[in-house]
Order: structure tokens, then C-alpha cells, then sequence
């Protein structure tokens, strides 16, 4: 069951008055993020917007612990975070959460992420998608989607983006899951599971952008809402080999709800403008059979196979 | 319960000081010729015998992620590299000076490919001399051991990262009998590692490492703290403080341990010497056969052994090579279109000193080429016959080059 | 404009905006009109760092009839160009500003209104309501980041309304670069020193 | 002004690393960087209409973490950046955005107390 909003902590470890861009998605998330570990955690986060957001030397907008790392190195880093924190005892105190953007995660960082995965490390990954590498001015990464125009695609991406969730699948860790900026309720839920469980656990979280994806800040969740509405962004969990769809993409398949069409969502952000009638067709073809997979995942049909890839059970 | 000596190679030796430092994390990855060390260490860890944690990274970029990570919440970490896993981590090696950690890491010298070589020089460590740790070269494989002991301890006190320098398989590889310190010798030596500058606690929550801005700025409370430069203002002077703390832990070693090694710099046959031989690494053991050879011929030779690399021992320098005619420097590296870096860095240290000699220099061993005692005493030998001729500068001099076929 | 000109001939301009506003397109524009109008030395820079949208940013341009050798941010400006007057509150626009300097500010108020103290020459244009007036609008926001310049050239007389047409057909193309042109045009005429 | 590296002493003020603690306002008092401010109808705001902490929507949207709990909520206007979020996902419609203008430009703390 979802957490209701009134369920949910008030205290609050974002403060007001950070740097972070008017209708940043990233903020409400992160209300979430370290409301779900109430405090007692350690960040760790590669130069992106969460830098920013995370204030300039010698103020800090975020009351949690944190360590600035190098771009590629994210998961590395936690890893040697958790390994000095059970060297010196201190392991019990707090949760380690990686937290990177798409390219720190998709793109330069993803080697250190397969290598602390492969060893099942013990923390968190959330990467926060905004699709693109917004902190230098949205240039293009492995994550964003076909059709976007950005700095370094001036006439749209012409490829999808890559399904870092299913990789981090593929590496057999304990726990899996795609969740929204736009359901701070499903993140918090997500974080706070994922708190439970040991080894590495990877949360993939799309994050609406206004200045990078091109609309009104008012509109950030509103968006977010309505690309699951359309499946183009899908919440579900992958808990011990597992899948299942979670919150409005699990009623979107349940009710058999019409889902969107894509072209109603592409239609609210100026980085798709212009897109042609046969590549957003092309897009709402790739998000049919992306959900039809998901749904007959969630039905059962093709659990066996991805069960068998855990092999941690081994350790 | 006393030293006790055993045959081992260099690789061993760096193991050994690391187990007896205790350290809590160690962290590598896979290069000819450092693999050994990090063998040794995981099989000590799975035995129980060495009590850390070992996390095998899939890259040279992560280990000393890993060791940056684990510094931070203020454990003890090792790793050790070579050659192209330096230059893969190069934007990290910069990283944890900045961020001020106390990591220590053997770098077992070798070239730097293109094309593939896994041989011995200097150009790797060389290449990253200004990123802000104190580098030191070792010349036997008991300086290996007892320098990897002693970096933690310069290390610790000055918060700043120690790469012990040694070459590979000259002394990474070669056997030889070295003394191992009991642990109860090492850890009167070397206390447990308290009081990193970095603070991980959610009940005093930090941002460790964030964006400076150019100028000084408020902070909280309203007083003004420094930016980028001042902080790296203050990392510059715990190097050149490091010019004190490095002969200081020397010195304690030796009352510990019972073994010095002479701290910034060392020396064979100075007393006299017109003609100083210099030279970083197990190119200077060498030399000291050069020396004894050249002083038969009755050429008044001497060995000036370059321990600590950066922070440069400029004063040490100028004070032991005063009043001599040459100063002839051995390179085991290049800065490509001028000449090695230690005859930089020491013709510079030199201008305007009184007395100062005149400084050649001369290139060898890149790649692993042989270079023999008598291949050194020739290189001298050609050095005083310009020096005679009235040159006071020099093209850099290569040893045993063969271009003509 | 003998009161800004210098014994060595160059003129220092600060820019007051806000992120997303457009004031380094406004110092890039006036950089090129500039040019065109017979400056040979120009340069225009922002203050580098991370710009977010809405938080108060500055940028920097000289102009002067000789290459210019100087870099640095521009803390002693002859001329200050607010580009909205909500900024005067925060950004400190006067700041340095020399003897007898002019401050350019969008607003709808008068100089008097403004309230700004000091030996300044005090310029108002409706720069805003130029932008509306010439339907140059982006994503429901004014665009003033060219307008601003017809006020410029109107309050200092060293560029020419010619040149800055130029420089903003050069920067934009089509339809926006006659709606920026109209939108320049008319801020020309409002402005009131 | 200059230092000599060499002598220690001076600076000892400064910071050996980069590290900060925590406070309110890192970015300055960013509600200056609103153009429209959000502004709660308690005629239409479901918590002031139930008389309870209900709904609080805007609370839990709010990136910034201005908008505190309440019957209503209460906005943080020195930091409010006017996103508009509230505004858009209120399901009563009961906050609406004004242009700052309507305002003036220094009024932010006696307004701050009004928009409650």
C-alpha cells in the first residue's frame, strides 16, 4: 500500500532558500529521500544539479551528511563510504545512498556502478533522470528519450534511451525499482523498502525539468503524472528477482485503462517540437511493447527467466 | 622480540608495511608489476590474518575511489598502481589531495605506454608530481617497507596523501633480505589514525567537498571563510611543511625501529666530491658503485639520493651541492621537447644559490633499458670532459640510446 | 555623454537581470551593435558560475576605440542596465557606479519614483510593455534581452538604433528577429532620462 | 595583498578543506527571484474548510520545502521561488499565483503575513 500524504514525516532536511531552479523536481524528491531515511545517512553525489542544489562552500542546503565525488565515480565512492564504515564500526549508524543524474549514472558512471553492483555493495543508487545533462546546459546522454531536441541533438535525439533499470537487473541485485519525482509518496515508499534490505539496492526516479525540458515550472508534476499516464515512464519493483507494478502504473494495468497518447505528452515541452507524425509514432510504438512487457512481467509471464539471474544467493 | 629478516621482493616488502600499518581498507586493481602487493593483502584479509576491508574495484579510477570514500569517514586506507592504472586514475589522484585524505599508495614504477612496455621508468609518478601529494622514492626493498610505515605517519599528520615511489622489477620483483618490524615496534610508531579534518555524523550533518567559489564568502554565523585558492593556499603549506615532517618521522622510525633513512634527501662519498651524481629511485644504489668507480680513477665523485621528490627539498639541495663543479642528474623520465624533470626541478632549485654547480643532465632506463654502473660512470665521465671544454649548459645527454642501429 | 567619457576612452557597463531573463544575450547583442558602431575594442562577459533561473546574475561589457586588455568583472561601471526594476532591491545595481554614471532601469515608474540616490543620471524605459507591445513573448514571459538595447542606444547615444537592428538580425533569424527589432524600436521611443 | 607561503601564521581563520554545515537562505533570500506569488483562499483551502490538517497537497509538492503544514498551509515567502507547483496542484483551486507588482517590490515580509 501507498503511504498517504498525510502519513508522511514532516520533518524535513531540504532547506529553504537552495539553489536549486524554480520547479525543480529533484527538491520534492529529496524531501522524500532523506525524510524515508529520517536523517541517518550519508550521501554521496558526483557533480550535477545536486551539487548545485546542495549549496557552495561554506553553506550546506541539505541537513544530512554528504561527500561531493568526481563525476565517474559515484558508486565507487559509496562503496568505499560502506567499506570505511564497517572498518571502523560505524556501519549500524547510518544508510549510504549513491545519488546521481542520468549521465552520472547512464553514461560516465556507469562502469563503477556495474562493478559495485557486481560485488552487491552495501547502499542505495537512486539515480534522478531529467534526461539529459542539465547542469551544464542540456547536452544530450545515453538516457535521453528519441525525439528531444537538446544542445548537442539540435534535431531530436534519434535514439531511444538506454533501460538502466534492466541492466542493474541483469547484475542480479537485490532490489530494483522506477519511481517518479512526481509521487513523492511512491519514492518514499521506495527508499524506505529499499532502507531494509541489504546489498545494493538501485532506484531509478524520472525527474521532470523545466528550464531543460522546456515548460512552465507549475507544470513539473503535472507532467511527471502524465508520463506514467502514458507509459512512457513505468513504476514498478524488482524485489528478490520479483517484478511487480506498483501504484498508478499497477491501476493503469489493472483498470486497462487507455493509457495517454504519447503525443499528447511530447506536445507540453518545447524539446520535442517539431518532432515529425512518423517519430513520435516510432516513440508510441516503443512504449506499446515497452508496457506490454511490463504487464505481462507484473501477470507472471516472464518472471522465470530473470529469477534465475540473482546469484547472490551464492555469497 | 626484534626484527626478523626475511628474503623477499619489493612487492612483498610494500605488503608488509601495509599489514603492519593496519591498514582498514585496501582497494585494487589489476597491473604488472603492483599485482603482487594487492595478492598478498587479499590473501591476508581471507585468512583473517589482517583485519580490513578489501574490495576489489573493476578499475584504477575506483580504487583510489574506494580509498576516497573510505578516507573520508576516517579509515586507513592502502592501494597500490602502476603506469597506465595511474594515469587512469589521474582524475582521482588529484582528487584526494584536494579533499585533504590521508591515503597511502605504492606506485611500482614503470613506462607509460604508447607503445605497450611494462618495464621499468620513472615518466608515471613523474606525470602526476603536481597534483598535490608528497611523493618518495625508495632505493631497496627495505626503504620500501620502512617508507610505506613512515607515509602513513607524514600522511596523518599533515592530511595529505604520501605516494611511495618505487621501481618496477628492479625492486618490485628482485629479491633481497629485508628486516620486518614486529607489530608492537610498528605500533608504538604509528598510532591509530583519529582525527581526520572530514566530519560524517547525522547528528552533525557536513557537505564535505563542495563547489568554492572564487572569492572568500560568509558562512552561517557570518565570518568569512576562504575560497578555492585560499584552500589550496593551505594545502601548499602543509606540503612545504611536509620538508619538516618528513626527516621528523624519519628520525622517530629510527628511534622505533632502528632504521633511518635520511628524510628529504641521502648521500654517498659527498665528502669532497666535485662531481655529484643524482638521482631518484634504485638508479641511485646504483650509482654509488658509479661513484666508488670514478673516485678509483681518481675522479672526486659523490651520490646525492633524491628521497623526497615533491615537496622538492630545495634548501637541502642547495646546502649539499654548494661548492661543487657538477651536478649531474639521472632521469628516468622525460618532459617531452625539454629535458627530465628532476634536472628541472634541480637546475631551478640552484639559480641564484651561492656556489652553485653547474647541472647536465642525462636520460636512461626509459622503458626498462638496461643501464649498468659503467653505462653511469661513462655518462660522468663524458659530462666532466664538456665541463672541462668551458660548457655550463648541456643538451640532455641519453644513456645507451641506439638510434643509428 | 561627456559625463562618461573617459580620459582613456573606455566605457564600463554592468548588467543586472535575473537567470533566464536574457542579460548575456543583452551584453553579446550590445557587443556586436557596438562594433557596428565604430568601436573597435568590445567585449561582453557574464559572471561565471551556475545560473539559475529567476536568481539574480550580472554580466559585464566595455566598448572603446582600442583593443581592450582588461578582463576582469566590471566593479566601477559607467553605465548600469537593470533589467527589471524589482532588482534594485536586491542586486545593489549602483554599486561602484562612477561620478555622474547612468543607470538604465525597465520599469514602468518614473526616475523620481525609483528613489535612487547619488550623482547618477537616472534613465526609465517601459521595456517591458515594448516586448508586449511587439508580441515578443517566450513561454508567456516579455523577452526584454534585446529590447533593452533600444533603450540603451537611447539613453547613451553610442550605439546607433541601425547597428543594434543589425546585431539583433545577426543573432536571431526569421520572425523573431523582426518581432526583437519592433520590440527594440519602441523601447527607443519610451525611454525618458 | 599577498602571503608568503613559507611563513605560517596568517590564515589560520581559513579552511583546511571544503566543508559546510548547514543553514537556511545558502542561495540568499530566493523569493527575490519570483516574478508571481502564491497566494491560499482560506474561503476554498480544504484544510481551513474542515478545520484540520487535511490534504496538504501543496506541502508535500512543494521543491523547496516552503510551504509548512497547516490549517492552512503556511508559505514561506523570503524563500518561496514561485514555482507555481502549489497553485497548479491544489485540488480545490485554492491558491492562485499574483504577479509580484500587485505587491511592490520590498513588501515581502508584511505580504509574507497576509498570504496566511
Amino acid at each position: 500500500m501507498t503511504t498517504k500524504i498525510l502519513d508522511l514525516p514532516v520533518a524535513s532536511y531540504v532547506l529553504p532558500g537552495n539553489r536549486s531552479c524554480a520547479g525543480c523536481g529533484i527538491g520534492i524528491a529529496l524531501r522524500q529521500i532523506t525524510a524515508a531515511l529520517e536523517g541517518r545517512m550519508v550521501m554521496t553525489v558526483p557533480a550535477s544539479c545536486l551539487t548545485v542544489l546542495g549549496g557552495m562552500f561554506p553553506i550546506a542546503s541539505v541537513n544530512v551528511p554528504w561527500v561531493n565525488v568526481a563525476f565517474p565515480s559515484t558508486a565507487a565512492a559509496a562503496s568505499g563510504i560502506a567499506a570505511g564504515l564497517r572498518a571502523t564500526g560505524r556501519a549500524g549508524e547510518m544508510t549510504v545512498l549513491a545519488m546521481a543524474g542520468d549521465g552520472g549514472t547512464g553514461d560516465i558512471g556507469i562502469q563503477a556502478l556495474s562493478g559495485a553492483a557486481e560485488r552487491n555493495e552495501d547502499f542505495i543508487y537512486l539515480c534522478y533522470d531529467n534526461e539529459a545533462y542539465m547542469n551544464t546546459g542540456t547536452q544530450r546522454s545515453g538516457l535521453t528519450p528519441a525525439g528531444a531536441r537538446t544542445t548537442t541533438t539540435w534535431a531530436g535525439k534519434r535514439e531511444n534511451p538506454k533501460d538502466i533499470p534492466r541492466i542493474m537487473e541483469a547484475h542480479g541485485i537485490p532490489y530494483v525499482a522506477s519511481t517518479s519525482a512526481a509521487f513523492p509518496a511512491d519514492v518514499y515508499d521506495k527508499v524506505s523498502k529499499a532502507r531494509g534490505i541489504t546489498g545494493l539496492r538501485y532506484i531509478h526516479m524520472n525527474t521532470p525539468c523545466p528550464s531543460g525540458w522546456g515548460f512552465d515550472p507549475k507544470d513539473t508534476v503535472r507532467l511527471g503524472k502524465l508520463a506514467v499516464d502514458t507509459g512512457l515512464v513505468v513504476l514498478y519493483e524488482v524485489e528478490g528477482g520479483v517484478f511487480r507494478l506498483t501504484g498508478r502504473s499497477a491501476s493503469l494495468a489493472k483498470t486497462g485503462k487507455p493509457r495517454v497518447p504519447v503525443a499528447d505528452y511530447l506536445a507540453t515541452q518545447t524539446r520535442f517540437r517539431g518532432m515529425k507524425p512518423e517519430a513520435i509514432a516510432a516513440v508510441q510504438a516503443w512504449v506499446d511493447e515497452r508496457w506490454e512487457r511490463f504487464v505481462a512481467r507484473d501477470a507472471g509471464v516472464c518472471d522465470q527467466d530473470l529469477r534465475g539471474a540473482g546469484h547472490h544467493q551464492l555469497r | 622480540m626484534s626484527d626478523q629478516v626475511s628474503v623477499m621482493t619489493g612487492n612483498e616488502a610494500a605488503a608488509n608495511a601495509a599489514r603492519l600499518a593496519r591498514v582498514q581498507v585496501i582497494a585494487a586493481y589489476p597491473i604488472t608489476p603492483q599485482s603482487p602487493v594487492v595478492e598478498q593483502l587479499a590473501a591476508w584479509v581471507e585468512s583473517g590474518e589482517l583485519p580490513a576491508e578489501f574490495v576489489a574495484v573493476e578499475s584504477e579510477h575506483s580504487a583510489m575511489t574506494v580509498c576516497i570514500g573510505a578516507s573520508t569517514v576516517g579509515a586507513r586506507t592502502f592501494t597500490a598502481t602502476s603506469s597506465n592504472g595511474l594515469a587512469y586514475m589521474t582524475e582521482q589522484v588529484w582528487w584526494a589531495p584536494g579533499a585533504r585524505l590521508p591515503i597511502v599508495m605504492c606506485v611500482v614504477n614503470r613506462a607509460m605506454a604508447a607503445p605497450w612496455n611494462v618495464l621499468n621508468d620513472q615518466q608515471d609518478s613523474m606525470s602526476v608530481r603536481d597534483a598535490g601529494w608528497v611523493q618518495l622514492f625508495c632505493r631497496d626493498n627495505q626503504e620500501i617497507l620502512d617508507t610505506t610505515v613512515q607515509a602513513y605517519r607524514i600522511a596523518e599528520r599533515l592530511h595529505v596523501p604520501v605516494m611511495v615511489c618505487y621501481d618496477g622489477f628492479l625492486l618490485s620483483h628482485t629479491m633481497m633480505p629485508v628486516a620486518v618490524p614486529t607489530p608492537e615496534q610498528i605500533d608504538a610508531f604509528l598510532p591509530p589514525f583519529t582525527e581526520p579534518f572530514t566530519v560524517v555524523d547525522p547528528g552533525d550533518p557536513h557537505n564535505i567537498g563542495p563547489v568554492v567559489m572564487a572569492e572568500p564568502r560568509a558562512d552561517e554565523t557570518g565570518a568569512t571563510r576562504g575560497g578555492y585558492m585560499e584552500i589550496r593556499a593551505l594545502h601548499h603549506r602543509a606540503l612545504l611543511d611536509a620538508l619538516a615532517i618528513i626527516p621528523e618521522t624519519d628520525a622517530e622510525y629510527a628511534s622505533a625501529v632502528g632504521r633511518s633513512w635520511g628524510g628529504l634527501t641521502w648521500e654517498h662519498l659527498l665528502d669532497a666530491a666535485e662531481v655529484v651524481l643524482v638521482a631518484a629511485g634504485s638508479l641511485g644504489t646504483q650509482l654509488t658503485v658509479t661513484a666508488e668507480q670514478l673516485r678509483s680513477e681518481g675522479i672526486k665523485a659523490g651520490v646525492l639520493g633524491i628521497r623526497a621528490y615533491r615537496p622538492f627539498p630545495v634548501e637541502a639541495l642547495r646546502d649539499k651541492l654548494a661548492g661543487r663543479r657538477l651536478a649531474l642528474v639521472f632521469d628516468k623520465a622525460l618532459s617531452y621537447g625539454y629535458e627530465g624533470p628532476i634536472c628541472s626541478d634541480l637546475r631551478g632549485a640552484m639559480l641564484g644559490s651561492d656556489g652553485a654547480p653547474a647541472v647536465f643532465g642525462a636520460v636512461c632506463g626509459l622503458g626498462g633499458r638496461d643501464v649498468s654502473p659503467e653505462d653511469l660512470a661513462e655518462a660522468a665521465r663524458r659530462a666532466l670532459t664538456d665541463l672541462d671544454a668551458g660548457a655550463r649548459t648541456r643538451e640532455t645527454d641519453w644513456i645507451n640510446l641506439h638510434l643509428e642501429g | 555623454m561627456d559625463t562618461l567619457t573617459r580620459e582613456h576612452g573606455m566605457y564600463e557597463i554592468r548588467w543586472h537581470g535575473r537567470g533566464g531573463q536574457g542579460a548575456v544575450t543583452s551584453a553579446k547583442v550590445l557587443a556586436d551593435a557596438a562594433f557596428r558602431s565604430g568601436f573597435e575594442g568590445v567585449t561582453s562577459q557574464p559572471s561565471f558560475g551556475a545560473e539559475r533561473r529567476g536568481a539574480p546574475i550580472t554580466a559585464s561589457s566595455r566598448l572603446a576605440h582600442e583593443s581592450i586588455r582588461i578582463l576582469s568583472q566590471v566593479t566601477t561601471p559607467d553605465i548600469v542596465v537593470v533589467l527589471d526594476d524589482s532588482l534594485l532591491s536586491v542586486a545593489n545595481a549602483t554599486t561602484g557606479m562612477r561620478p555622474g554614471g547612468t543607470i538604465i532601469v525597465n520599469t514602468v515608474k518614473t526616475a523620481s519614483e525609483l528613489g535612487l540616490d547619488g550623482d547618477l543620471r537616472v534613465v526609465t524605459s517601459d521595456v517591458t510593455g515594448a516586448a508586449e507591445a511587439a508580441e515578443l513573448i517566450v513561454a508567456g514571459q516579455p523577452m526584454v534581452s534585446t529590447a533593452i538595447l533600444g533603450a540603451f542606444a537611447a539613453a547613451t547615444g553610442l550605439i546607433t538604433m541601425d547597428s543594434v537592428e543589425a546585431a539583433i538580425s545577426h543573432a536571431f533569424h526569421g520572425p523573431a528577429a523582426k518581432k526583437n527589432i519592433d520590440a527594440a524600436r519602441i523601447a527607443f521611443e519610451c525611454t525618458r532620462a | 595583498m599577498h602571503a608568503r607561503m613559507s611563513a605560517r601564521g596568517s590564515g589560520s581563520q581559513m579552511s583546511e578543506i571544503s566543508m559546510s554545515r548547514p543553514a537556511v537562505g545558502e542561495a540568499g533570500r530566493t523569493g527575490d527571484w519570483r516574478n508571481n506569488r502564491p497566494v491560499i483562499d482560506a474561503a476554498k483551502c480544504l484544510a481551513v474548510k474542515q478545520g484540520k490538517v487535511t490534504c496538504q497537497i501543496c506541502w508535500v509538492y512543494c521543491p523547496d520545502g516552503c510551504i509548512a503544514q497547516g490549517v492552512g498551509p503556511v508559505i514561506d515567502l523570503t524563500y518561496c521561488k514561485g514555482c507555481g507547483i502549489c497553485a497548479e496542484e491544489c485540488p480545490a483551486g485554492a491558491i492562485e499565483m499574483q504577479p509580484e507588482s500587485l505587491h511592490g517590490v520590498c513588501a515581502v515580509d508584511e505580504t509574507g503575513e497576509a498570504a496566511r
